[in-house]
């Protein structure tokens, strides 16, 4: 074993200790500079109402997922066309949405969504996929409060 | 006047590589063919419509330069195994890093050449027209390579050295190589398109953070990877 | 599809899925450990063996 | 190249059975305490039940590619091969849970967000920390010389290990359609202590795997060097 222990380890390592840590200094500083450099906004997973808005024309006809909250009270289904439109909003600016087919069971008025599809010129957004973004809240009903009570008055008799 | 003595090995080794690989030119033609053969598969695998094409053009150019240059990789290894070279290139004095830069530029020119042929043929296969902002596409095509080729160089130091080579390259490779292909890809795709929406600063950011860190990581850790 | 109905198809495969791949790897280690001591066994009283012969 | 020689002796099974035993009678209970005794979600209704397996797998995962982490960098400071069959110990169960956190995942995000699989910066790099350790365990599958297949997976390890960091807080640095990590404060009283238990559970039985696989694979590195000593002495 101590025969080894010299011969693996290298002599010069001493030597070069200090070129090593500051290469450790420089990847570090470029890893925070990428966290904290404004790098992030490429990697969203969608964009918010206002933001889709202030690409102004850019935005339309592009391939782009639009998230935040279903406006309550927007919500519109049609059990015959199985069509269904919703206001998107973030607080600031609401899109409206059109989608076809039955939404996720946890689809409700203020549920957080993510819509992939179009926003067309005629600022309907025209959505070829609905996905729920549920918060990191796990609580059980309150008294006298059932669950999903909004999906079924949704889709009630939609025999979907 | 160590780091000239370094500086000198390294341009030898890139060197005597170089030579090798224009003496046998059957190597770089037949990388070059299948960087080319692939990007006529994927003009058939996204049919007729010219639009569809030409926006998946970035995505494909980026995919058929990795395929090809992951075959380079080996070989720059491969060279040495099979004439014994390598034992005597670690005997000689000096430091180990050495090795892997002028490696890293040997593999650097040769799939930088491969890379101009691919996307000059890319260009005329997929459409594609040229953007006002060409000096940039160049940067991101030079940032992209130096990304695959240090990990490359890299993982090829292993790999070439184990069974089943082929197979292990490339599974260790390209999962590693996911952020810099996708920030070459996005930027690429972003300047043909005429960057109306600004994406393409922040992918090249990303890819040149990701050069940076990867350059000084893999020269780190190629000591302890080559003299086993 | 009413709401609720297919929820526990859900909840159950996922649980199957947890159990037999926790459960499965729990086997292979044990094997591998069987396995692992029986060699490690054999190995060290075949070197003893020989080491008996050359001396 | 390989001349460590074997001053380590094998180590034994001990009282790591015993631990075992316990480590199961824990999971049984903390399984049936999330799924009897947790009431339904207001939204998700009876597949929050799902959340005591996934989460679980995914914290105790974080934790077994630490250990990689930690024992690769031993590895290559101390030079010990204990250390190396450590670390391939901790990354052979860290991809069984990383596997598995993507199954249970998809089968959560499917009647949730209503879809198997998005491209959110979470989900991908949760499956390139995967592909990674598939990475990491073929490399020494096909290496044959120990000394050699140490060091280079000690520096795959390193490397792959770093995107734990990335995964665990992409859901902090960037807008993903994953939900941030919850606390007990965003987690209803009534689901912290199931949570906490199976957590637990998950955690020993990570433990009890690394040691047995551990054990395991000294063992059959002190086979191959006893009968390594054996033939030289024979010869």
């Amino acid at each position: 074993m101590n025969i080894d222990e010299s011969a693996v380890t290298p002599a010069k390592a001493t030597k070069r200790r200090p070129i090593a840590i500051a290469a450790v200094v420089v990847v570090v500083g470029v890893f925070g500079w990428l966290l904290y450099g404004g790098l992030d906004k490429n990697v969203v997973f969608f964009l918010t109402p206002q933001e889709l808005l202030a690409k102004g024309t850019s935005g339309y006809d592009v391939p782009v997922r639009l998230g935040g909250q279903v406006k309550p009270g927007t919500v519109k289904w049609d059990d015959k066309t199985l069509r269904l439109t919703f206001d998107v909003t973030d607080g600031q600016s609401d899109i409206a949405v059109q989608s076809s087919g039955a939404p996720p069971q946890m689809f409700r008025d203020g549920q957080g969504v993510v819509v992939e599809g179009r926003f067309g010129r005629d600022h309907v957004f025209n959505s070829t996929g609905l996905m729920i973004k549920h918060s990191n809240e796990y609580r059980p009903p309150k008294a006298g409060e059932k669950p999903q009570e909004m999906y079924k008055t949704l889709i009630k008799g939609s025999g979907a | 006047m160590a780091f000239a003595d370094d500086w000198r090995r390294v341009r030898a080794i890139a060197w005597k590589d170089l030579t090798t690989e224009r003496r046998s030119k059957a190597g770089f033609n037949g990388v070059v063919a299948l960087g080319v053969t692939i990007l006529m598969l994927f003009g058939f695998a996204l049919g007729p419509d010219t639009q569809a094409i030409r926006d998946a053009a970035a995505g494909a150019l980026w995919l058929a330069a990795l395929f090809a240059a992951v075959l380079a990789f080996n070989r720059s290894y491969q060279v040495e195994l099979e004439s014994g070279a390598l034992d005597p290139l670690l005997l000689y004095p000096g430091s180990r890093w050495a090795i892997f830069s002028g490696k890293l530029l040997a593999n650097l020119s040769f799939v930088g050449l491969m890379l101009v042929i691919v996307v000059l043929v890319g260009i005329v296969l997929f459409q594609v027209t040229i953007p006002a902002a060409w000096p940039a596409l160049i940067g991101v095509l030079v940032l992209g390579a130096i990304g695959i080729c240090t990990l490359g160089t890299f993982y090829a130091s292993m790999a070439s050295r184990s069974r089943a080579r082929e197979v292990l390259l490339p599974l260790l490779l390209f999962p590693m190589l996911v952020p810099a292909l996708l920030a070459a890809m996005q930027a690429s795709k972003a300047l043909l398109g005429g960057d109306l929406m600004h994406e393409a600063d922040a992918w090249i950011k990303l890819l040149i953070a990701y050069d940076v860190i990867f350059l000084i990581a893999t020269h780190l850790a190629f000591e302890h990877v080559i003299e086993a | 599809m009413p709401p609720t109905a297919n929820n526990w198809n859900f909840v159950i495969a996922a649980y199957v899925i947890a159990w037999v791949t926790l459960g499965g790897y729990w086997l292979f280690v044990h094997r591998a450990v069987r396995q692992a001591r029986a060699q490690y066994d054999q190995a060290v009283s075949a070197a003893a063996k020989s080491e008996g012969t050359s001396k | 190249m390989s001349t460590q020689s074997t001053s380590w002796v094998p180590p034994r099974a001990g009282r790591w059975p015993l631990f075992g035993a316990f480590t199961i009678l824990f999971l049984i209970a903390g399984q049936v305490l999330g799924l009897t005794q947790s009431p339904a979600d207001r939204d998700m209704g009876d597949l929050e039940k799902i959340i005591y397996v996934h989460v679980p797998a995914a914290w105790v995962m974080s934790v077994t590619f630490a250990i990689v982490m930690f024992y690769s960098l031993r590895y290559l400071w101390k030079r010990d091969e204990r250390d190396d069959l450590a670390a391939a110990a901790a990354a052979e169960v860290g991809t069984l849970l990383n596997g598995l956190t993507l199954a249970l995942g998809m089968i959560f995000g499917k009647p949730t967000w209503g879809v198997w699989w998005a491209w959110d910066a979470r989900l991908t790099s949760t499956l390139v920390l995967f592909l990674i350790f598939i990475g990491y365990l073929s490399l020494r599958e096909f290496v044959d010389d120990p000394e050699r297949r140490a060091q280079w997976s000690a520096a795959v390890g390193i490397l792959g290990a770093i995107n734990v960091g990335i995964v665990y807080m992409s859901v902090r640095w960037w807008r993903t359609l994953h939900q941030m990590q919850s606390s007990p404060e965003t987690v209803d009283a009534t689901y912290v202590l199931a949570l906490r238990v199976n957590a637990f559970a998950f955690l020993f039985l990570m433990i009890y795997f690394v040691r047995r696989r551990y054990e395991s694979l000294c063992l059959v590195r002190a086979a191959d060097h006893a009968a390594e000593a054996a033939a030289l002495r024979g010869a």
